[in-house]
């Protein structure tokens, strides 16, 4: 557990955070970004909880099973969505030109638009997912790790 | 000569490796054997995305782009599994850097590391 | 001693190498760019996507993506396989 | 039906990858609903690799696109190479594929009553799964940099567990040695990939194949390629990581890691026969991978006979039949540019090394279960300590006849068979290589005749007097690979004309290799 100030400002800095890595992952297919790294930009305010609280406050809030159940859910919505287009091979974008983020974009620079891409858009979500959870369950469980010892010392 | 001036960044990239490599080979402690690993692995992440450099490209991202003229977007797509690659084996290794600190007290590759056989 | 000549000798093979590759690789800036372009070209009419690079990650390229995402999976289990709590540890 | 088979490629990678993700799942219902889970799952695999397999032996080269318009539309219209990630299953990679997809099979049922007083075995399982998913993906890919991405699912699996049981300190300096090795390993290779993209702007290994110049840099690659492959498979000058790595691995998993290491040796074949092929300085590459063989054959049965750890000792005996696959392949790829050697000796050289690895995967897997089947009985695997188990472990110490009297390449078993095979066409090239390769042999059977006295026969030792046989599950899991072993020592010639002769075609002919991909005649 760090300083008062230390808290606040990371009180205060970790729902900026929570909106940017979203911005990110929600935008990857047309500007740059994407699950990965709004994922990563997800885990940071993760990382930046447990500096500023200890890993003693925040493990009571990050369960390892809760937090395995989420990577789990993004991982089987990204092979599922790859098993979705087996009707024509695996990975198939099936999704272009169908109601769901089905818009094409003439060729050449393109005005932003959202609604397109198919199924990369929701491939960033799950992939997203994955991200999160499973750096921060890494994180998470390496300082409850590096406590024990300092315990046992 | 002209093309040291010319392939620089593939010379950074070569240069850096080297550092990488150093580290890895002269250090006993474990933990900076992996930070070696990691220059290593940074110098292959800046070689693969200088690959892709096309002079005077732009990012290819087609919203609201100022033109065609794009760098190529492989090497990066590449780059970024490379990068996530790495930060599972970086978190693999310090795991077990853990562990290891656990039963013997010691990150000394030469103290903890039993030579047998 | 001896372990310092065995890594000078290492680290001049591997220098020679990298170095005489980064000086016989085509120039900088100037790759040749056959599957890009291509890329380049469809990835609008095919993927629908702007961000050429987002098309490559999920959709040119998405089995590497799946693979990549294993990976971090594989590494989240394992890190937290191999730091769980044994039954001989007293429980808190 | 139809679609079964076209889509069984991707199918063999995919169900067992998504089976993993949902094997933490599948453990919060209970140990019994996951086991049957795993088992079920692997099986299924099985049957996928073999309907793989089955094609690609009636109807030549398998080719799948991922996310393209059609599974078989390789090159885009209106281009020249290929864009997309391609799946491109050749007779090796379907031959290999059935040896991964059989060892881990065996090493999960193997596992169920092996593990099961430890904790963690939810993820257990799942890395199990990823591991034998990622050896089925590197030998099915056409993609380098795909290659690679399995490469590292395959290490960070295979390291955390050959680290599972983390109360031994030994488990834990093995996974960490195999993640180090496996993680250099790995950038080399992705640095290779990086000097074939910046050449030719390509990462399909068909495609660079074909365009390949064999530039100077080329040849770089080349050599990085080989030393970061032969370093994963363990052979001798980077070997030294192979038995602290196998030695301490959990339950089944040593002998899936084993056939991780040949999934690894396989990869190298790829690359020296499908992407260099003829294009090679053949000779040079040739002899490297001979003396390669050589030193591992010798260095690992040397240091075998010294062994008192019985699984240690098996894996230095899993070091020296590497040499066997070594010399044999070598003695090929010297010859490769000569037609007429090859028709001679060449190709029967090859197929002996070939059939040695799926040889090797089922008997040398067979005895580090039943080493690891004595530690799980008597807590130790000293072998001073052991006496007279023959009696109390009839199970394991008939198989442990059966894979000692394979691996030492006594007739009929099928150990003998693919050695005679390298015996025979190493002869032409040089008559020395094949004389250390018997010496070795008989090395061999001396240093396991030590283990079968030390443990199985002599006075029972006091304190196992009471130990009794393995659980079912352990030999059901030790009768597979018992099974495959014997079944292959009955009917070796038939093996080699089906599955072994197809695979050493499919590496010959690199021109086949690359035309299933680019087209053209």
């Amino acid at each position: 557990m760090m300083s008062k100030v230390v808290r606040s400002v990371a009180r205060l800095a970790t729902p900026a955070v929570l909106t940017f890595g979203l911005y990110v992952i929600m935008h990857g297919h047309v500007t740059s970004g994407g699950g990965f790294q709004g994922g990563a930009v997800f885990a940071s305010a993760a990382a930046l909880l447990l500096v500023a609280f200890g890993s003693e406050r925040v493990k009571e809030h990050m369960k390892i099973p809760a937090l395995t159940g989420i990577a789990v859910s993004g991982a089987v919505i990204f092979i599922g969505l790859g098993f979705a287009g087996l009707a024509t091979t695996f990975f198939y974008n099936l999704f272009v030109g169908s109601p769901v983020f089905g818009h094409v974009p003439p060729f050449g620079p393109a005005h932003e638009d959202i609604w397109t891409a198919g199924v990369i858009p929701l491939m960033n979500i799950g992939v997203a997912l994955n991200v999160v959870a499973g750096l921060t369950a890494i994180m998470v469980v390496m300082a409850i790790a590096s406590e024990n010892k300092r315990d046992g010392e | 000569m002209s093309t040291i001036i010319t392939n620089a960044p593939f010379i950074a990239v070569a240069a850096l490796a080297c550092v990488g490599i150093y580290i890895m080979l002269s250090q006993r402690n474990l933990i900076k054997i992996v930070m070696g690993i990691t220059i290593f692995e940074a110098a292959v992440n800046l070689f693969l995305v200088s690959l892709g450099y096309r002079n005077d490209g732009i990012a290819p991202i087609f919203t609201n782009a100022t033109g065609i003229h794009m760098v190529l977007p492989v090497p990066q797509a590449m780059t970024l599994t490379s990068i996530v690659i790495g930060v599972a084996t970086t978190a693999m290794m310090l795991t077990l850097i853990v562990l290891i600190y656990r039963h013997t007290g010691e990150t000394d590759a030469k103290k903890s590391r039993r030579v047998k056989g | 001693m001896a372990r310092k000549v065995a890594i000078g000798f290492t680290l001049v093979i591997v220098g020679t190498m990298l170095f005489a590759t980064a000086l016989m690789m085509r120039p900088f800036g100037e790759p040749p760019s056959a599957m890009d372009d291509y890329i380049l070209e469809n990835t609008q009419e095919t993927t629908g996507a702007n961000n050429a690079v987002s098309a490559v990650v999920f959709d040119w390229r998405g089995y590497d993506t799946l693979g990549e995402a294993t990976v971090l999976f594989t590494a989240v289990t394992a890190v937290v396989m191999l730091l769980r709590r044994r039954k001989d540890e007293a429980p808190e | 039906m139809e679609a079964l088979i076209t889509h069984s490629p991707i199918l063999a990678i995919a169900v067992p990858l998504l089976a993993a993700f949902l094997t933490p799942l599948m453990g919060r219902l209970g140990p019994r609903v996951r086991d049957t889970f795993v088992v079920l799952v692997l099986a299924v695999v099985q049957i996928l690799v073999i309907i793989v397999a089955r094609e690609v032996y009636a109807n030549g080269i398998q080719v799948y696109v991922l996310g393209a318009a059609g599974p078989s539309l390789a090159i885009p219209e209106t281009h020249m190479v290929p864009v997309r990630i391609i799946l491109e299953v050749d007779g090796l990679g379907a031959f290999l594929g059935i040896m991964g997809a059989t060892v881990a099979l065996a090493g999960a049922i193997y596992s169920i009553s092996c593990m099961k007083l430890e904790t963690g075995q939810d993820r257990f399982y799942t890395l199990m799964l990823l591991l034998a998913a990622s050896m089925i993906g590197i030998q099915y890919t056409g993609d380098l940099f795909n290659l690679f991405v399995f490469l590292e699912i395959l290490s960070i699996s295979g390291a955390a567990l050959a680290a599972f049981r983390t109360r031994f300190v030994d488990a834990v300096e093995g996974g960490f040695k195999y993640v180090i090795v496996s993680t250099i390993a790995a950038l080399l290779v992705l640095i290779s990939i990086g000097m074939f993209y910046g050449q030719y702007n390509l990462l399909n290994i068909a495609a660079i194949a074909d365009a390949m110049q064999y530039t100077a840099i080329d040849k770089i690659a080349l050599a990085l390629l080989v030393v970061a492959l032969l370093t994963k498979s363990g052979a001798v000058p980077s070997h030294w990581w192979v038995p602290d790595t196998y030695t301490p691995a959990a339950g089944g998993t040593s002998p899936i890691i084993y056939a991780a290491s040949l999934t690894c040796l396989g990869a190298l074949f790829r690359v020296v026969f499908s992407l260099y092929g003829l294009k090679l300085s053949l000779s040079v590459v040739g002899w490297v991978v001979i003396v390669a063989g050589l030193l591992s054959m010798f260095i690992g049965v040397t240091m075998a006979l010294r062994q008192t750890d019985v699984k240690r000792l098996m894996t230095y005996h899993a070091i020296s039949q590497e040499g066997y696959m070594l010399l044999g392949v070598g003695v090929g790829l010297a010859v490769l540019g000569n037609p007429q050697a090859v028709a001679a000796y060449g190709r029967e050289a090859i197929a002996g090394g070939i059939f040695h690895v799926i040889n090797n995967a089922f008997f040398k897997g067979l005895l580090l279960l039943t080493g690891e089947a004595l530690f799980f009985q008597l807590g130790t695997r000293d072998l001073n300590k052991m006496g007279g188990l023959g009696r109390n472990m009839k199970w394991t110490c008939a198989f442990f006849i059966i894979g000692a009297l394979a691996i030492s390449g006594v007739p009929p078993f099928n150990g003998f068979a693919s050695k005679l095979m390298i015996y025979e066409s190493s002869f032409h090239l040089n008559p020395m290589l094949t004389i250390i390769a018997l010496v070795v042999s008989i090395m061999t059977l001396a240093s396991f005749t030590k283990v079968f006295q030390a443990a199985f026969t002599g006075p029972e030792q006091p304190q196992f007097a009471a130990v009794s046989s393995v659980p079912l599950s352990m030999k059901v899991g030790m009768g597979i690979l018992a099974a495959a072993t014997v079944l292959f020592s009955l009917f070796p010639q038939f093996v080699v004309d089906t599955i072994v002769y197809p695979a050493t075609d499919a590496l010959l002919n690199q021109t086949g290799y690359i035309n299933a991909v680019m087209g053209g005649a």
